[in-house]
């Protein structure tokens, strides 16, 4: 029993590491531009497709086409952000995040022109063999791929902290005019936010579709993303990183020591009671109201 | 908040100029266009009738979801789901308990109504995107109810066969028996949700959408009118999901997903927020538009051969999210605001009289 | 009429804070019937603060507010509007995207007593009530000089004229406590005096207690009957016009340390 | 003024739906008078939505198949217009599709309805009640009983391959077969499980230990995986197809669980996409009971004709698999009943219930597919009854038996 309850929660935290790649993508954009993006599974596909683009029907070898497809993914995510955001600078938020939940659309529609909308097959450049530590199991792959969205995450999260840019980041999450004011372009870091978030999710989906393949159906784990960036506190970074975790291992037992029909609803089930009990998530920002 | 006046009328009272109708013209034309829309089966394909009845049954639904989300400023991506919840009520209560269909439409509304206002309680705190999220889980958690808490009785994922609506011995199983059955439940719907906007209750809602503090300074009670908006909603959900259980004649979880929510947001959106015409507006668009894209299939196929087999699933999303972006972006007030537009510029047109 | 002793809403000892940052300490302010209260003070003295415990929009951490000897400082913001207190606001908060007319109509709403039902029916009884209150706002409407604006979406408006519908939808609320907040802040002086004119003309029609924040000394001066002074959430003086012109603190606290 | 511009395009395009459907209607009934009839074969299918990944290529092969029958001298002489109508998996846009053909002139005798076990379930009343005969691939029993009625399967029904497949296990492996099921929570996945299933397991002494489920939009089954070797399970069925057996085979292998369980499949559960996504050495030994035939086949007339034309019409890379091949066997069953029933009754007669009475008639009278496949259906089994194991062995599809009877596990 106990062995379940540990291999559960490893399996947890395996899953959890891209949720929390997710969301951080997506507080990136949040803090930035005040935009919830809707569209990040749709991103990730794309990322996942371009690599399929480059590494299986091109035949370039995987470092070149991971590369090129984040930073296609990051050409992407700065034309979303110029074409269809960039106008609405100024509109009501919630008119961002329908723009965001359309764009959904948009990607999907695009990705089925060019690809086809079948799922494909990624050849995986990580050995799938399991490693085994005493009663537990664990994919090498998902081992390889938790690492790399903890670096991942580790490395946005320097960005944000310690660079020039990251700080204009960071002051125009906090006011735009006073970042204007300071001399801060605003325009100019929307765009960059847009784009370290492309690569962030493009970075996910190559993850992901090693292990599932790319196609539409890899869209709807942002969906359970979602919720981990609300019970983190959709402003705060290092609530990406413990709801998204926490998310995957909740999911995860409740799927393993329950019932697998649970896995579907489980991340939403926490995030009803986040909403409830804490409405701005773990380590989320409290906003005085004025009239 | 119509500014101008048909030519040659003044309200002589406070009633005149409330009046939705207002000339004899007006009068006329009402009279005229519904004299031809209930005579619309003696002349049409059950194709154009399946459509009108897709669209009406859309437009009960998306009715609703404007008072929540374009006069209360609530946005909802749950009203699929609340839409599940009246179809299976519906069904469930005419498959086992034996209610008639007559009995069912009104039960089915309120139940949804119900779950409606239960997933409206946290908006007792949180509100704008927060809410929007709850609205969220109520979209996931409801259709996993109705597969996994008895499946023996709702089928699960299996379809559940809802039958035909009857009325003595006239069995409602055609699309054109079924348009006297929906449409005038539309219609009665669509005065209702234009009554309750035009009234105080309406004024509240919008009250809140505006300013919400300000709204409960000046005496709204908030945490009830947003109960009573989502209750609304759902209850109109609720009602076009038992039409559309009788109307399809079975029903499945999979018919009240977020992708239906998302498109009923975005007929709300591409209509017009606020605005009961565009509610009609966008749901006739985007259906249309839906059906449009299955048309020109053929000729995306043979303009692009590689999309063989694939040109619905590329061009359907595609059109729709592009139309939502270019509405939000170049026309954010909707089809609605055009057709104002267009109104006050026929009427001021020096000639047109 | 001015009878001393006849309290209406009666602040006593308010204290509040936000996170450390005191906004209001131990303020107690008398509104008595029939008088208009101005409330003065430097920016931040925390006088829009005071007007937001009364509504019910912030709770003070200490002290108590009544209305009529009754505490209403834990009742919810929409209770307090149903008792008769309502309010204009500092930077407009109008309901931008109704009509003139519906901003007022809204404002009815606790007169009004909603009903879905009938609501949704309309013919009939609805139809009547909305005849009804649409007489009160007609006649709001005429007096503070709005009928052109009337079918115009208030977003669309000018500032001043804002201010105006502001004022008016606290007025249909049928108010037994006014509390204006700047009504005159950015207007130029044909508006104040219009604004000025519409203050004196609802306190003499209707006979209810006004508070009022203002920064325009002249027309406090002139219209209020008695001025209570803030600085850094401390009430420093209270009292008629002529005694708060020669206060001494109230100089100090206007002109700073020197003077 | 690129608004306005917008506006008119966007105006005119909603046009064209009300004008095409009204078109439709004028058009139709002034055709037949001159000109010989053509005999349209309508066609519902989800050629782009869940089942995009085994349809298109289903979707392709149509144009191919209606040039090789008018080559080879139509229905009885008559020219064959195949239509298709791709729902991308709505509902509602198969019923649309549905009220379209209805109504078309003169009315469809069938459809064939390549769609999801949902849209099957819900449009099964209105064929009965239309006498239009539904000639379907989603096989699950509650489409397919109560009969009679006027739907039947062109592949063997869940619940007969499922019954084959005990079979197979138990002739092949000591007793006792543990089973585990693990299939889609859909009523495609789980058309399969009746009372007469679990009954005929039960009597064959087949031990299912454990019915685990996911969802198709699920990324890792590997939790489920775990409950069922707990449970003891040496054999893992599921009834998916597509990605939904490449999930469990990828999970299988993250797991460590490959090697000790071997994993079987529903009639639609092994495609060439199915290994192109789960990669050649996770689908290792999969298998699938079926009826259909890998690309690579020779030897058999039907599989020949449809690869001739394939090449003649330069079909693309991906397209060439078994869907394909398999679309061009239904279609050969579908011509050759469409001549018997015009033969029987003539071309002005040609109606539901005349085609429906062709149909039944198989079971004595068994259409053989050019080799491909023999249909022998009757009203109380209503799909046909023969399958033969497939195995991915070294990356491809291969026979692993020849055709064998299945068991007769209709409802009672």
């Amino acid at each position: 029993m106990a062995v379940d309850v540990l291999q559960y929660f490893v399996n947890g935290l395996m899953v959890g590491g891209l949720y929390a790649l997710i969301a951080l993508s997506i507080v990136l954009i949040i803090k930035a531009t005040a935009v919830f993006n809707f569209a990040i599974g749709h991103l990730m596909m794309l990322g996942g497709l371009f690599y399929w683009t480059f590494m299986v029907a091109l035949g370039l070898p995987v470092w070149l086409s991971i590369l090129l497809s984040l930073a296609l993914a990051a050409v992407v995510g700065a034309l979303i952000q110029r074409l269809t955001l960039h106008p609405l600078i100024g509109q009501p938020p919630m008119a961002s995040l329908m723009v965001t939940v359309a764009l959904m659309y948009v990607l999907l529609g695009l990705a089925v022109m060019l690809w086809r909308g079948s799922i494909m097959g990624l050849p995986a450049f990580i050995s799938a063999e399991p490693l085994a530590f005493g009663g537990l199991t664990v994919s090498r792959q998902f081992l390889v791929s938790f690492i790399i969205c903890m670096v991942v995450f580790g490395i946005f999260v320097a960005v944000f902290r310690y660079t020039q840019t990251g700080l204009h980041m960071r002051a125009t999450a906090e006011d735009h005019q006073v970042a204007r004011a300071k001399g801060i372009k605003v325009d100019n870091i929307m765009l960059i936010t847009w784009v370290i978030a492309s690569i962030a999710a493009a970075v996910g989906g190559i993850l992901l579709g090693l292990r599932v393949g790319v196609g539409p159906p890899m869209t709807m784990i942002a969906l359970k993303a979602f919720p981990a960036v609300l019970v983190g506190g959709i402003d705060s970074i290092p609530g990406a990183l413990v709801g998204g975790l926490l998310v995957g291992v909740l999911e995860q037992l409740a799927g393993g020591l329950i019932d697998p029909a649970l896995m579907e609803i489980a991340p939403y089930i926490v995030l009803l009671i986040a909403l409830i009990f804490m409405p701005y998530g773990l380590f989320g920002l409290k906003r005085i109201e004025r009239i | 908040m119509a500014v101008n006046r048909p030519c040659g009328t003044f309200n002589e009272n406070y009633a005149k100029d409330m009046a939705i109708v207002r000339t004899k013209f007006q009068w006329g034309l009402v009279i005229a266009s519904l004299i031809l829309l209930f005579a619309l089966p003696s002349f049409c394909s059950s194709l154009v009738l399946y459509l009108v009845n897709l669209i009406a049954i859309t437009l009960i639904a998306v009715l609703g979801l404007n008072i929540l989300t374009g006069y209360t400023g609530l946005f909802s991506l749950g009203q699929a789901a609340f839409m599940g919840v009246g179809a299976y009520t519906s069904a469930l209560l005419t498959t086992y308990l034996g209610f008639s269909f007559w009995l069912a439409l009104p039960c089915a509304g309120l139940s949804a109504a119900l779950v409606g206002v239960i997933f409206g309680l946290p908006s007792l705190r949180i509100k704008g995107f927060y809410l929007t999220m709850a609205t969220l889980a109520a979209q996931f958690i409801i259709p996993w109810l109705f597969i996994h808490v008895r499946p023996d009785l709702t089928g699960g994922t299996d379809s559940l066969l809802v039958a035909v609506p009857t009325l003595g011995n006239i069995k409602f199983n055609s699309q054109a028996s079924m348009f006297y059955i929906i449409i005038p439940t539309m219609l009665v719907m669509l005065l209702f949700a234009k009554n309750i906007v035009r009234t105080s209750v309406g004024r509240a809602f919008i009250a809140i959408r505006d300013n919400d503090l300000a709204a409960e300074v000046m005496g709204v009670n908030l945490f009830k009118y947003k109960l009573l908006a989502f209750f609304i909603c759902s209850f109109y959900a609720g009602i076009a999901g038992s039409l559309w259980a009788h109307w399809m004649r079975a029903i499945l979880y999979e018919h009240f997903l977020l992708m239906q929510s998302i498109w009923m947001c975005g007929m709300v959106i591409v209509g017009g927020m606020g605005y009961t015409v565009g509610a009609v507006f966008g749901t006739v668009f985007i259906r249309l538009l839906d059906q449009f894209v299955v048309y020109i299939t053929p000729v995306v196929e043979a303009l692009f051969p590689h999309l063989v087999g694939s040109a619905t699933a590329a061009v359907g999303p595609f059109a729709f999210g592009s139309v939502i972006v270019v509405f939000i972006i170049f026309e954010p007030r909707g089809l609605a605001h055009r057709w104002e537009m267009f109104k006050a510029s026929y009427r001021l047109n020096p000639y047109s009289y | 009429m001015i009878s001393e002793d006849k309290t209406k809403l009666k602040l006593d000892d308010l204290y509040l804070s936000f996170g450390g940052l005191e906004a209001l300490s131990g303020v107690s302010v008398d509104v008595r019937e029939g008088e208009i209260l101005a409330i003065i003070g430097p920016n931040g003295a925390g006088k829009t603060c005071i007007l937001n415990c009364i509504n019910g929009f912030y709770r003070p951490q200490k002290g108590d507010i009544f209305f009529n000897d009754k505490a209403i400082t834990k009742l919810a913001s929409y209770k307090i509007a149903e008792l008769g207190i309502s309010r204009t606001f500092q930077n407009i908060q109008l309901y931008t995207g109704l009509t003139t007319l519906d901003n007022l109509m809204a404002a009815r709403h606790i007169h009004m007593k909603p009903n879905l039902l009938t609501g949704a029916i309309y013919f009939g009884w609805e139809h009547a009530k909305e005849i009804q209150h649409r007489r009160v706002v007609e006649d709001i409407i005429d007096f503070l000089e709005m009928e052109p604006i009337r079918d115009k979406v208030v977003g669309s408006l000018p500032y001043g004229q804002r201010k105006r519908v502001d004022l008016g939808r606290a007025l249909a609320l049928e108010p037994k406590v006014l509390l204006l907040d700047e009504p005159m802040a950015g207007m130029n002086v044909e508006e104040k005096e219009d604004m000025a004119r519409f203050i004196i003309d609802i306190f003499e029609l209707r006979k209810i207690p006004i508070v009022l924040i203002e920064h325009d000394m002249g027309v406090v001066m002139d219209i209020a009957d008695r001025i209570a002074v803030l600085d850094f959430g401390r009430k420093i003086a209270e009292g008629t016009p002529d005694e708060i012109k020669a206060d001494a603190g109230v100089i100090k606290a206007y002109l700073g340390e020197e003077a | 003024m690129t608004k306005k511009v917008l506006f008119v395009i966007l105006g005119l395009m909603l046009m064209v739906p009300l004008f095409a459907a009204c078109a439709a209607e004028e058009a139709a009934p002034s055709a037949p008078e001159a000109a010989p009839p053509v005999v349209t074969i309508y066609r519902i299918i989800d050629a782009s939505g869940v089942y995009a990944s085994i349809n298109s290529p289903c979707a392709a092969a149509l144009p191919h198949i209606e040039q090789w029958i008018n080559d080879t001298g139509g229905i009885c002489g008559y020219e064959v217009n195949l239509v298709d109508r791709d729902t991308g998996g709505a509902l509602e846009k198969a019923i649309a599709a549905y009220e379209e053909f209805r109504a078309a002139e003169p009315k469809p005798a069938a459809i064939i309805f390549w769609e999801t076990t949902m849209s099957n379930e819900a449009l099964r009343e209105r064929f009965n009640e239309d006498k239009i005969v539904n000639l379907t691939q989603s096989t699950a029993y509650k489409v397919l009983w109560p009969t009679p009625s006027y739907s039947f399967g062109n592949a063997p029904s869940y619940v007969d391959v499922y019954g084959g497949l005990i079979d197979w296990l138990v002739a092949n492996n000591p007793a006792p077969v543990k089973l585990g099921i693990l299939t889609w929570d859909s009523g495609f996945g789980k058309g399969f499980i009746s009372p007469e299933t679990t009954a005929y397991a039960q009597s064959k002494g087949v031990e299912v230990v454990s019915t685990e489920l996911y969802s198709p939009k699920d990324i890792d089954v590997s939790t489920q995986l775990r409950r069922l070797d707990k449970a003891g399970a040496k054999f893992v069925f599921n009834n998916t197809l597509g990605a939904g057996p490449a999930m469990i085979l990828q999970s299988a292998v993250a797991a460590g669980l490959k090697d000790k369980m071997t994993f079987i499949g529903g009639p639609w559960a092994i495609s060439d996409d199915m290994i192109n996504i789960a990669g050649a050495e996770a689908a290792e030994g999969y298998m699938a009971a079926t009826f259909s035939f890998p690309w690579d086949t020779t030897g058999i007339e039907n599989v020949d004709i449809a690869k001739e034309y394939a090449l003649k019409n330069n079909l693309q890379e991906s397209f060439r698999n078994t869907s394909y091949i398999l679309t061009w066997a239904e279609y050969s069953y579908f011509r050759q009943l469409y001549e018997r029933t015009v033969d029987a009754v003539g071309i002005a007669n040609l109606c539901g219930e005349a085609l429906r009475e062709q149909v039944i008639k198989t079971v004595n009278k068994p259409i053989d597919c050019g080799g491909a496949y023999i249909y022998e259906l009757s009203s109380d089994r209503p799909a046909p009854k023969r399958a033969h194991l497939l195995k991915v062995e070294g990356g491809k599809i291969v026979p692993a038996t020849d055709f064998f009877l299945l068991p007769d596990l209709s409802p009672r």
